[in-house]
């Protein structure tokens, strides 16, 4: 995604102002809201963002995998050079399994509960690579070896509902890989899981991914998990991309002050106990009247005036491949003067009371 | 549609489609009819003594022609004269109360005993779940109307000599007994879901007794389901009166004129000639299972009754 | 199968309760059960009724020498001023009708209303779909009877096409068979369909929002496949709980239907039993009646766990 | 660890809460087994401490929590509450104890009752009791609505489904504390939340907890989070304690292979930590139904020998104030090196 790196090949898919809204009785949810960005193959971005943030919604738009009524899909998406932004089902077809797969949240509700195992991955190579169906086993149980699931034969012909959560997400990513996908979207791969599980499944995708050469999303919520797994983070807050870079750009010097408030409420290990966390004050923005300046401002210690009535525009600053949306960037010497001038003013919007 | 069954393939309607149907503050266009048909009825059905129409034994039989045949409308008739010469308009009223009289009288003892005894079971689960559900499926072991129909006749029966219960009470309890086991079995899997929930747990921390959980915390949440199935058990029940009578069980039309009689007897004496007479009747249940079909369904839809799956 | 094991013990016992409770409920009848069963008769014929339904015995006792009767096919007799007819010469006769209606109906309510279903579901929200629901909504708040009352009159008397009434039996040729059983199998099965179609419909609807839908479709296997393959199956899994419950309102529905169209089935020993006040004559049918509607709902659990490999296994 | 025994306890006059040897087990079905939730576990609790019970999902924590509030009550064990046994009272006994212990669960939504007034939430515990005047308890609930961050005022009559996660766990928190318990036990009460929310909440726990004058049991699956709000930590595996001791020496030091596997499990966000170079636990938790003989975690212990499956781990006092369940303890500093041979075994 990184614009050094797009001299070298033609990026594997690039979105240029994607949105996607939904129309309720309420009015419209713009629940992704201008997103761009590019990936090549072999990279991987991760995306992060706390719920609602439109994180899963984006990975599902640019799959095309969202109901065709009451959405609105806007922007361009480019697979390979090819527009795919506002193709239909039928078109799309062709991409899914063999082009782009998905890995889902939750292994319980992903897998079909009365059919097999063997079945729910052999059906889409029989039906995209049009193998004998013999050849199809084969290549299941293959895949259930590389996963690192033991007796995959014995597991070929288990129900979803026999198997452990770790062992059902296994069993997804090893249907994701069936037709070797250029593209991975892990949406939330691991947070129905517990954590020593968790890292069995990330170092499991890591290892494949590296080993076909795929260019992986990984969304997740947790900066820990993308921190040192993605090669570029996208940070999402309200529909927008607020901030986005190389994985070690970004927490060297994080200019957002959502990332820095995303970053500082999560208690760490190596803080002594009882620290007292900086919370984010207040709650996210209604997307169906968001804010009309920046979507953050109303809970950002650094806002000014400036920042509630005009939108930051995401763009690139001192360093290339490092874009960020904010009129008073942390670390800046505008920033740290917004924050004083804050803080003098007794606004100070991170405090742990009322939302 | 017809008795017990019926209730079941309701229970779903509606109550998982989020997709555009969120939730619906107001009764809607068909909601508002349902409900005015309902009100009309139900107070005409309510007042039909007090109402400017004639009794429903008055025969006006000179207005009858020679060779059986009443006028269809006559002024004053609106809904016309059957062979009898009796006014078809307060036949039907006076039908509307008896009928919808032992349909309220049935779901209200339906919803009183079984919605304690489900509440009970799923409550208090073990022992006394495997005893009321076991009861349940005894009652639920014979086809409801055959149910109905041997429980008429034992009743009647029964208080042949004594006559401690009218005809009307009869079927009134008969079609209550029936309909308690389907209305107990949806409290029961309402209460077992409700009583998952942890601010159930919580109420017991607080130190609050069974009977207030019960009651206070986990009926209220309970109602919901059973009112929506309540409201179409009331439609059921309508039905099971006119397909009792159609099998000669039930109140007797010389007595009292109800929908299920006036069917029955018309259908036997009038369907090749006076067909009209059959469908008047049929268009009163018809008209009110729907309204009752109706509004049970936009209940459910707003309160989401997705735990009634059984 | 442990599961199905449990099951059909408890279906014996229900089946024992219910009759040994209607039994008892017999006996709470003021009066002699005797009186009750042949007014008519002179003390010595009601004395050999009473032996011959040890109606003399305690209550218990008179209810196991009926399950005994019953289990060899003895159900008791008919009595009439004239003579007394085996219960079970009716039974044999007039069952097959029963079965038949019963069983066209439900094969006509699943071959409409399980396309009718998943092409709703799959076009739900489009004006067609719209428009069936409606016509679907007021289809499933007609009485059964009175669409056999209409379809009598419209089709049996103003167009006469088929017989309003009367029963040929199979043998007798396949149309002049299916003319006298095609009123009475669409009035049973019009609300069916109704029903069913909307069950189906509103699973689907909901299956089709599931991860596993769009995890399906994400494998790039075609729409058709995700349809049938992968939402139908798990949809239809509270289309048959509901089935068994309303084979409860088939039943129902079947005698009601027999009545207005004149067919010798299980319907007419049972009006006739209670208008004869035969009390035992109605227990033993109502047996019947009750082990064949459990034995299908048995059998239906035996489907669902055939569709749903979960039950199977948790015991 | 699925170790037992009571070496950490400390003396019982110093204590609120001392739990003995606690046991749940569930029937599974009809079948006969059952499922060993919890197996021997002992805790205790001083007052106004705050103790972080760890550990995944199936390692019985939650269940430690409600078998302590006797929800239901545990199979065997004791459970001492001052002077009294909770787990040897019943009926009216045990209830009017209820108000000196509470509980705040893990879904906003699930432990709101949906049909009630938020005032009413928050009063139920003094209406039952009958505590004070109305107009007491009418001033009690704005006091307690004020003091978790909701406006009584526009927000006492609405109804749970109108506020977000966060706003419902304010509300669980204000109807716990409205009787003025001495304990109250925290089950996952942050882990539906999202992280910025979750900072809200944990920092609102500490001030209720200076405020009111609470000791609190926390559980929780986030090590870091236990580790946040903790003045003593119990981890758990498997219906057992593995490891129990301070915070700060026992997420430094880990002396079980469990729970420096679960340490170094947790993604870092810090991205020169590289997550291949970390030691990963192989394998999954086995069934509780049949747990692994001698110490639970040697099926996925790269350190386990043959002894850990003959027997049992007794709890064991390793430092000052850190106790350890197992046969052989990491040395202060030492790190797991990763193996794959556990996987199989």
């Amino acid at each position: 995604m990184t614009d050094t790196m797009a001299a070298s090949s033609e990026p594997l898919i690039a979105l240029r102002d994607v949105t996607t809204y939904f129309k309720t009785p309420r009015g419209l949810v713009r629940a992704v809201d201008g997103v761009s960005f590019s990936l090549e193959r072999g990279k991987t971005l991760g995306i992060v963002g706390e719920s609602g943030c439109g994180k899963s919604v984006l990975s599902k738009s640019i799959m095309g995998l969202l109901p065709k009524r009451n959405v609105v899909r806007g922007g361009s998406i480019k697979f390979e050079g090819r527009e795919v932004g506002q193709a239909g089902a039928n078109e799309l077809r062709e991409l899914w399994g063999n082009q782009m797969a998905m890995v889902f949240q939750d292994p319980m509700t992903a897998l079909n509960p009365v059919m097999r195992v063997g079945n729910q991955i052999t059906e889409s190579l029989i039906h995209n690579l049009d193998v004998s169906k013999d050849f199809a086993q084969e290549t299941a149980l293959q895949l259930l070896t590389s996963v690192g699931i033991p007796e995959p034969s014995r597991r070929l012909r288990q129900y979803p509902f026999e198997l452990s959560g770790g062992m059902r997400q296994r069993v997804m990513i090893a249907i994701a890989l069936a037709c070797g996908p250029k593209l991975l979207f892990a949406d939330e791969p691991t947070t129905a899981l517990d954590v020593t599980v968790q890292a069995q499944i990330l170092d499991l995708l890591d290892a494949q991914q590296a080993e076909r050469f795929m260019a992986m999303i990984l969304v997740t919520h947790d900066l820990g998990v993308v921190a040192g797994r993605a090669d570029d983070i996208m940070v999402m807050y309200a529909g927008q991309a607020v901030e986005k870079a190389p994985t070690r750009t970004l927490f060297a010097q994080m200019r957002h002050p959502y990332t820095e408030a995303l970053l500082k409420s999560i208690p760490k290990l190596d803080q002594a106990s009882h620290t007292r966390l900086d919370a984010i004050g207040g709650r996210p923005p209604d997307l169906v009247h968001p804010p009309t300046g920046c979507r953050f401002a109303p809970r950002c210690p650094y806002a000014q005036d400036r920042c509630l009535q005009e939108a930051p525009p995401l763009v690139s600053h001192d360093t290339p491949g490092h874009e960020f949306a904010c009129w008073y960037p942390v670390g800046t010497p505008e920033g740290a003067e917004a924050l004083a001038k804050n803080q003098a003013a007794g606004i100070a919007a991170t405090v742990s009371g009322g939302n | 549609m017809s008795v017990s069954g019926a209730i079941a393939p309701n229970i779903q309607l509606g109550a998982k489609i989020k997709v555009e149907k969120e939730k619906r503050k107001r009764l809607g266009i068909t909601g508002t009819i349902s409900a005015v048909w309902l009100a009309l009825i139900g107070l005409s059905a309510l007042l039909a003594p007090w109402l400017p129409i004639p009794s429903p034994k008055q025969a006006y039989i000179d207005l009858v022609q020679p060779d059986g045949n009443a006028p269809f409308s006559t002024s004053g008739h609106v809904l016309g004269l059957d062979g009898g010469g009796h006014d078809m308009l307060a036949q039907t009223i006076h039908g509307a109360r008896v009928s919808l009289q032992i349909a309220f009288g049935a779901v209200m003892f339906g919803m009183v005993v079984g919605g304690f005894l489900g509440l009970s079971a799923g409550f208090f689960k073990g022992k006394v779940d495997r005893f009321i559900s076991t009861l349940f499926d005894i009652f639920l072991a014979v086809p409801a109307l055959i149910l109905a129909m041997s429980l008429v006749a034992f009743l009647s029966g029964s208080s042949a000599q004594s006559g401690f219960l009218s005809i009307e009470r009869i079927m009134m309890l008969a079609l209550g007994i029936v309909a308690t086991p389907p209305l107990g079995r949806i409290a029961r899997a309402s209460t077992l879901t409700w009583s998952e929930r942890e601010f159930v747990m919580a109420a017991r921390a607080q130190g609050a007794k069974n009977f207030k959980i019960m009651f206070i915390e986990i009926l209220p949440n309970v109602l919901p389901a059973m009112m929506s199935i309540a409201l179409l058990s009331v439609g059921v029940v309508v039905v099971a009166e006119g397909g009792l009578s159609l099998l000669g069980v039930g109140v007797n039309f010389t007595d009292k004129p109800s929908w299920g009689n006036m069917i029955a007897l018309y259908a036997q004496t009038d369907l090749q000639l006076h067909p009209w007479l059959v469908f008047t009747p049929i268009i009163a249940v018809f008209l009110t299972v729907l309204s009752l079909n109706n509004l049970g369904d936009i209940i459910r839809a707003r309160f989401d009754a997705k735990e009634t799956t059984l | 199968m442990a599961f199905l094991m449990r099951r059909l013990v408890r279906v014996i016992t229900v089946v024992l309760f219910v009759t040994f409770f209607s039994y008892f409920l017999l006996n709470l009848l003021p009066g002699d059960p005797v009186d009750t069963i042949a007014p008519f008769a002179t003390k010595e014929i009601k004395e050999a009724i009473r032996k011959e339904n040890h109606l003399d015995r305690a209550v218990p006792v008179q209810y196991w020498f009926w399950v005994e009767k019953f289990v060899q096919g003895d159900l008791g007799y008919n009595y009439t001023p004239s003579s007394k007819n085996p219960v079970a010469d009716d039974v044999k006769s007039h069952f097959p009708v029963s079965v038949q209606l019963v069983l066209y109906s439900i094969l006509l309510t699943m071959l409409c209303a399980i396309p009718l279903g998943v092409f709703t579901a799959y076009a739900a929200g489009s004006r067609l779909d719209r428009g069936i629901n409606t016509v679907l909504f007021g289809a499933f708040s007609i009485p059964d009877f009175a669409i056999g009352l209409l379809l009598a009159y419209f089709v049996g008397v103003k167009l006469g096409w088929l017989p309003n009434g009367g029963y040929k039996p199979f043998g007798s040729g396949l149309w002049t068979h299916a003319r006298t059983m095609i009123l009475p199998v669409i009035s049973l099965a019009i609300a069916q369909i109704a029903g069913f179609t909307r069950v189906l419909r509103s699973d689907m609807i909901a299956t089709l929002q599931e991860d596993f839908i769009t995890m399906a479709k994400s494998k790039g296997i075609s729409g058709k496949r995700v349809l049938w393959r992968h939402a139908l199956r798990p949809s239809s899994l509270t289309l048959l709980t509901v089935a068994g419950l309303n084979v409860g309102a088939l039943i129902g529905g079947t005698v009601v239907i027999e009545a207005i169209f004149n067919l010798p089935g299980m319907g007419l020993i049972l009006t006739s039993a209670i208008r004869g006040r035969q009390f035992i004559a109605l227990q033993s049918t109502v047996a019947i009646i009750a082990i064949g509607y459990v034995l299908i709902n048995v059998m239906i659990d035996l489907l669902y766990t055939v569709l749903d490999p979960r039950v199977r296994n948790v015991s | 660890m699925a170790g037992t025994g009571t070496a950490h306890l400390r003396e019982p006059g110093e204590t609120l809460l001392r739990v003995e040897n606690l046991v749940v087990e569930f029937p599974v079905g009809r079948s006969g087994l059952k499922v060993n939730a919890v197996t021997n576990i002992s805790l205790d609790v001083r007052e106004g401490e705050t103790l972080g019970l760890v550990g995944e999902s199936g390692c019985g924590k939650s269940t430690t929590g409600k078998a302590i509030m006797q929800l239901p009550a545990p199979t065997s064990g004791k459970v001492l509450f001052g002077e009294h046994d909770l787990a040897a009272l019943k009926g009216e006994e045990l209830r009017v104890m209820r108000p000196r212990l509470q509980m705040i669960f893990q879904d906003p939504i699930s432990s709101l009752n949906p049909r009630r007034k938020v005032e009413d939430i928050i009063a139920e515990g003094l209406n039952i009791w009958n505590i004070g005047t109305e107009a007491e308890r009418d001033a009690k609930v704005n006091e307690l609505m004020e003091a978790v961050g909701l406006d009584p005022e526009l927000q006492r009559g609405k109804r749970p489904h109108q506020f977000s996660g966060g706003q419902c766990q304010r509300i669980s928190i204000a109807r716990a504390v409205a009787t003025d318990p001495k304990l109250i036990i925290c089950d996952e009460p942050v882990s539906a939340l999202d992280v910025s929310v979750q900072a809200q909440i944990l920092n609102l726990l500490e001030d209720m907890k200076a405020r009111y004058g609470l000791t609190l049991i926390f559980i929780a699956h986030d090590l870091a989070v236990v580790k946040n709000v903790s003045d003593r930590v119990v981890v758990m595996y498997l219906g057992k304690m593995c490891e129990v001791g301070g915070p700060d020496d026992l997420y430094a030091n880990p002396r079980h292979p469990y729970t420096a596997a679960l340490l170094s499990a947790i993604p870092v966000a810090d991205p020169s930590v590289k997550p291949s170079e970390r030691m990963t636990l192989g394998g999954e938790i086995p069934s509780p139904v049949s747990p692994p003989s001698g110490c639970r975690f040697r099926t996925r212990c790269p350190r386990a020998q043959e002894r850990c499956a003959s027997e049992e781990p007794q709890m064991q006092q390793i430092a000052e104030d850190h106790f350890v369940a197992c046969h052989f303890p990491l040395n202060p500093g030492e790190t797991l090196t990763n193996s794959t041979e556990a996987f199989t075994a």
